[in-house]
């Protein structure tokens, strides 16, 4: 074991830190609006946006999320560069930066997941809440964001929580589409020595403290968010 | 004030209303009693469009609306002109009392934060909450959410409060404590529409007692005449039941 | 496109793939078994009344939950059999699939007794008042009233975690195993890395029928254990 | 064997998906130029007999260096830095001939300082993959001229592919699996055999890697891999696996 | 038949039971009154070792136990001789009506299956739940629900039955369904200790009426004594708010 490595690597692998959570924070800004629009597409059992959604959501929950990068990352510019042929568009789609598709990918999967996730949190609101809001004179709207909205975030937060530290140890695999991330900048330094053994353990260190610290950010939140709660013993 | 006609609503294939009529003056407290499934929870929530009603016209305040087919303007200033007492309270669990008060005023109707606070205070303390302005729900006793409730629907100065059995969750001691709130209001001037089955508020504060059953009103009239003179078979059988013995005697 | 693109790969692939899935399969069988059995204890412990059992299942999930998988997978992979070797036991011939099961038994442990933890929460304590109120001693009343409720809450989250316990399973060809996966990399290899694209969607699609396979299951087991629950729709 | 020593199994770790220097065929048969010189050499220790154990090139590598392998064989090269880690023998197992792969019009870049000097984007090579040493090491000699160098992942990456739909400007291959695939009448991009070049960049000498505490298996390779060179046999399996004679180019081999 | 000493029970730094004596005889009907917040339930839990007591012993059938430290052998003997019907009925969710009756005594009391259904099919019938034998608890109202559970406490035929305000979440004309099963019940002989707000039943069944305020024993006594010549401040302050007047006046 090469210790000195190790240190030099446990600092190369944070510099892939902001990469990692700019791909996280980024799916989770597209995936949290999109899975709550999916869920209450589900919940009031909209006809065809229903079916639609539940293949979408089978499909991403159901395959490995290393095989839907793949597909992306080999398909995508394949059938973009077919459109773009056909309608004479000018434009070099190779320029595109693979964090790209790191988001393409990540928001993909991870709406899937939250829709799931708050559709169960809407289910934990009692329907009188919205009742009470309407009586007193708020628009459906209005009782969403400002009554039913607060009270499911704290029913989805510890789901939100495990969707989240899923998705950062998800971006692990965005180095087969290049993503400068943590694991692949770990392993490029441990190529020129074969230091894999360091390696691994720079990566466990780095996205056990980053997950741990996301797990404890939730938490706290959590905490603040459900303070009109009474725990019983 | 508020008037109802030929209201008819079905679940599936079971109807509970089958063409209610209904007339509620201004000012008046209108107490409906009936026993339970006959329709009375279904009838308030067709009223406020929490339910909508197969048929069935309304006059509320002034405002004509088709209880069926209402815009949804239509019902949102059908809203504005009622408020809503729950029988399970359904205070808004993330919100403080007084913020519970001051939702609908400020979000519903508009008003400045500042005057809807003021409004929200004098509605607590008038329910006799002045010190519990800053709990959550679940931080107060049945009787003191049940009068944030009652506060909430006072606070938007409504034309008209919808209560659904605004003391059957409580316990004895705390039914004294919101019927006696609810008394104040009344002698107020504002105008009510209460099921309930509490007796003694019917007989005292009410100045029309409708009984209803099977979705039908099946009679109507001043307290007086439906405790004391009953007509109807079903309305006296339903009384004696209710009513402890020495009530009756004691009339 | 079309030019790279050949989808009679696909359809060559899929009976190439198939018969691996068994391995897939035993590997999440096992660790489902033993996941679920090891969850139960740390759930318990984690509703028990020891504070150091409690703090150990509360950190062991936490670290569970943070590592990925495959860095988990290596640790398992090397450190078991080093751990064994200083008590002088030589684990370095056990099959690949054995160190598969390990970690996931592990990482499947911690989300499942979240999932009991939060089923067993969800019957009210009243449900078991009222068993030993007539009688049942606790044990009895475990299993005849409380288990049987707290499964309907439990399935959706189980098959989950079932679901992407199967998906991080594609990770066992890192050390070698030859799943499902692992024989997907191979198809790819024999050519030469040419037309992986088809050779992965038709892993894609095989998943994707299991998967649909696994939640109409689920449901239908929700259904069974649901008599007597009132359903409620959402808002 | 003479009978009273006992023939002592080692496990030799290769990389299953690196067809045709080393892979896992169809009949679940460990084979591919690298195996199979290391079949040869099992052969001439009687003291040893040779377990083949596919896996994937980050598993070899902690695996040989933990002592769960004895040996691997990857397509590896030497680096100074690995012998620390590793120990290397005297003989070297191959050679390996390292190139661009190019659209055709781009047929006269020779050298990686041509391709650097055109701007050109390279196809990610996979970070544990010989290859990206080489281009690394490159980098490091000429800081004035480096060729763009991404890591990323063998299997989402196909070079001739990527080169022909202009995704990139040219890739690294070695030279075997352009063969198969685009020269050879049934390769799968053997339609593509105008559109790409193949240009020879360098040959180079690979190695198997031993764990630190097998001296003697390393010495005994030495013996056996030296008896093997005079038979001339890894020029037959040069010429095999790779449809040519790389030791041809042996005196022009740098490392 | 039951005789507790001493019992005392906190919650943290409260202490909600401050040493509670009790002693009902065998074919009592013992009613608890007090205001919420008294202990009243607590009281009842601690005897079937729902909650551990600090302090305190009982004698229960001839089973003298120590209410802190029962082994679990005696805490299952103690729950085998009584039966605990709850305020909120507690049904198990997964079984149907009949179901929920024979658990007990087919688990419990090693009854064989056959005759555990017979004993639990009559027990149905007695509270008048013919017709809804294979029903699940989600599928009764309330007071069907709350008669189910008075079924399941009966059949064990136990040496007591410990109710927890039977009636206080039903509507006017349930209380009446569930009170007349008590009444039955009380009429066949068996030893009942209930905690109650309906002072009419306590008159009318009760042969003996505890007042329990702060976690201790205020009065107690015949119900002519609780309600007609209360000894205590305390007491006749409670009577005053909980009673309608009318019944004031009639006695
Ligand atoms: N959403 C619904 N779907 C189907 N049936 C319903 C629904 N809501 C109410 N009912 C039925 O309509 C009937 C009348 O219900 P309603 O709540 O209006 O009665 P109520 O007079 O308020 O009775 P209570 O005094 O018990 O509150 C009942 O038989 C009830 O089961
Ligand atoms: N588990 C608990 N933890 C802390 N305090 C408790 C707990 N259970 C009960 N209490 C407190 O003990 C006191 C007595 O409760 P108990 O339920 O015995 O009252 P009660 O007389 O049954 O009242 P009610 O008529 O409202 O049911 C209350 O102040 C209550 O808040
Ligand atoms: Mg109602
Ligand atoms: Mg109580």
């Amino acid at each position: 074991m090469n210790i000195h490595f190790m240190i030099d690597t446990f600092f190369v692998a944070l510099s892939g830190v902001p990469v990692t959570l700019f791909v996280t924070a980024v799916a989770l800004l597209i995936a949290i609006p999109a899975g709550f629009l999916l869920a209450l597409s589900r919940v009031n059992e909209i006809p065809v946006i229903r079916q639609i959604t539940m293949v979408y959501v089978s499909f991403v929950r159901g395959t490995p999320i290393i095989v839907q990068i793949f597909i992306t990352y080999a398909s995508v510019p394949l059938i973009l560069t077919a459109l773009f042929e056909k309608y004479g568009i000018q434009a070099n789609i190779y320029d595109i930066h693979p964090i790209w598709y790191a988001f393409i990918v990540f928001s993909f999967s991870t709406t899937a997941i939250l829709s799931e996730v708050f559709r169960s949190s809407l289910g934990t609101v009692d329907r009188g809440q919205l009742e009470a809001a309407q009586s007193v004179g708020l628009t459906s709207f209005q009782a969403f964001r400002r009554i039913l909205i607060p009270q499911a975030l704290v029913s989805a937060l510890p789901n939100l929580a495990t969707a989240t530290v899923n998705l950062i140890k998800a971006t692990s695999l965005g180095y087969a589409m290049s993503l400068q991330e943590i694991t692949l900048k770990a392993k490029v330094a441990a190529n020129a020595g074969y230091h894999y053994i360091e390696a691994y353990i720079d990566i466990f260190l780095v996205y056990l403290i980053l997950c741990s610290l996301v797990e404890f950010a939730f938490k706290w939140y959590e905490r603040r968010a459900s303070r009109y709660k009474v725990h019983h013993a | 004030m508020l008037e109802i006609t030929g209201l008819r609503k079905s679940f599936g294939p079971l109807e509970i209303l089958k063409g209610v009529d209904l007339e509620i003056g201004k000012g008046d407290v209108v107490v409906i009693l009936g026993p339970s499934g006959s329709g009375k929870t279904t009838l308030l929530r067709c009223i406020n469009f929490l339910e909508r009603a197969d048929e069935g016209n309304a006059q509320i305040g002034g405002l004509q609306v088709d209880l069926r087919s209402a815009s949804k303007k239509e019902v949102h200033s059908v809203r504005q002109k009622t408020a809503f007492v729950f029988q399970n309270y359904n205070l808004f669990n993330n919100k403080t009392a007084i913020e519970n008060v001051a939702e609908g005023l400020i979000t519903g109707r508009k008003i400045p934060k500042k005057k809807a606070w003021e409004t929200a205070r004098k509605a607590l303390d008038k329910v006799g909450l002045s010190d519990k302005h800053d709990a959550f729900p679940s931080r107060l006793s049945g009787g003191q959410q049940q009068r944030v409730g009652i506060a909430r629907a006072v606070a938007l100065n409504p034309e008209i409060i919808l209560f659904d059995e605004p003391t059957s969750a409580l316990d004895p001691e705390l039914v004294g404590e919101v019927l006696g709130v609810m008394r104040q209001i009344a002698a107020e001037g504002t105008t009510m529409l209460v099921v309930t089955h509490e007796m003694q508020f019917a007989r005292d504060v009410a100045n029309k007692v409708i009984f209803m059953d099977g979705g039908v009103v099946v009679e109507s009239g001043t307290p007086d005449e439906i405790f004391g003179r009953p007509k109807e078979e079903r309305t006296k059988q339903f009384l004696r039941r209710v009513l402890p013995e020495e009530y009756n005697y004691s009339i | 496109m079309e030019k790279y693109f050949d989808a009679s790969y696909i359809w060559s692939s899929i009976p190439a793939l198939l018969p691996f899935f068994k391995v897939t399969f035993l590997v999440a069988g096992l660790s489902v078994l033993f996941g679920t059995l090891t969850g139960l204890l740390l759930s318990s412990m984690k509703l028990g009344r020891n504070r150091a059992a409690k703090a150990f299942a509360e950190g062991y999930t936490t670290i569970m939950r943070c590592t990925p998988s495959i860095v988990l997978l290596f640790l398992v992979y090397y450190g078991v059999p080093f751990l064994a070797g200083q008590f002088g036991l030589y684990l370095h011939d056990l099959h690949t699939a054995v160190f598969v099961v390990i970690t996931f038994t592990l990482q499947f442990a911690a989300i499942m007794s979240e999932v009991i933890r939060s089923a067993y929460l969800s019957v009210g304590r009243g449900q078991f008042e009222a068993a030993v109120s007539v009688g049942l001693t606790p044990g009895q009343a475990y299993r005849r009233i409380i288990f049987p409720q707290a499964v309907v809450v439990a399935l959706p989250n189980f098959a989950n975690g079932l679901l992407a316990l199967l998906q991080e399973g594609a990770l066992a060809y890192t050390i070698g195993l030859i799943d499902i996966v692992g024989k997907a990399n191979l198809i790819v290899a024999a050519n030469y890395n040419a037309h992986a694209l088809e050779v992965f969607i038709a892993l894609a699609l095989i998943y994707w029928v299991l998967s649909i396979m696994i939640e109409q299951f689920f449901g239908l087991l929700e259904r069974l254990f649901n008599k007597g629950k009132r359903s409620i729709k959402t808002v | 064997a003479d009978g009273d020593h006992e023939v002592r199994k080692v496990k030799i770790a290769y990389d299953q998906q690196s067809k045709p220097m080393s892979w896992l065929d169809e009949n679940g048969e460990a084979t591919g130029y690298d195996v199979e010189v290391m079949k040869l050499v099992d052969e001439l220790l009687p003291d040893y007999e040779f377990e083949f154990v596919g896996t994937t090139s980050d598993d070899l590598l902690i695996g040989v260096e933990q002592g769960k392998f004895q040996a691997g064989v990857k397509n590896a090269f030497w680096t100074e830095e690995r012998t620390k880690k590793f120990i290397y023998p005297n003989e070297f197992l191959g050679l390996s001939s390292a190139g661009l792969v190019l659209r055709k019009e781009d047929e006269n870049i020779k050298s990686l300082e041509d391709f650097a000097s055109a701007g050109y984007s390279l196809a990610p090579i996979a970070a544990n993959n010989a290859q990206y040493t080489v281009i690394e090491e490159y980098n490091t000699a000429n800081p004035e001229n480096p060729v763009k160098l991404e890591a990323g992942d063998s299997f989402t990456v196909d070079v001739v592919q990527w080169v022909n739909e202009g995704r990139v400007d040219g890739g690294v291959m070695i030279e075997g699996p352009f063969e198969k695939q685009v020269t050879a009448k049934d390769g799968p991009y053997h339609q593509l055999k105008d559109e790409v070049v193949y240009n020879e960049f360098a040959v180079i000498k690979t190695w198997p890697l031993f764990n630190k505490n097998e001296q003697e298996l390393a010495d005994a390779y030495d013996e056996a891999i030296t008896k093997l060179a005079e038979e001339k046999k890894r020029e037959e399996l040069s010429e095999k696996f790779y449809g040519r004679n790389l030791f041809d180019a042996l005196e022009e081999v740098g490392r």
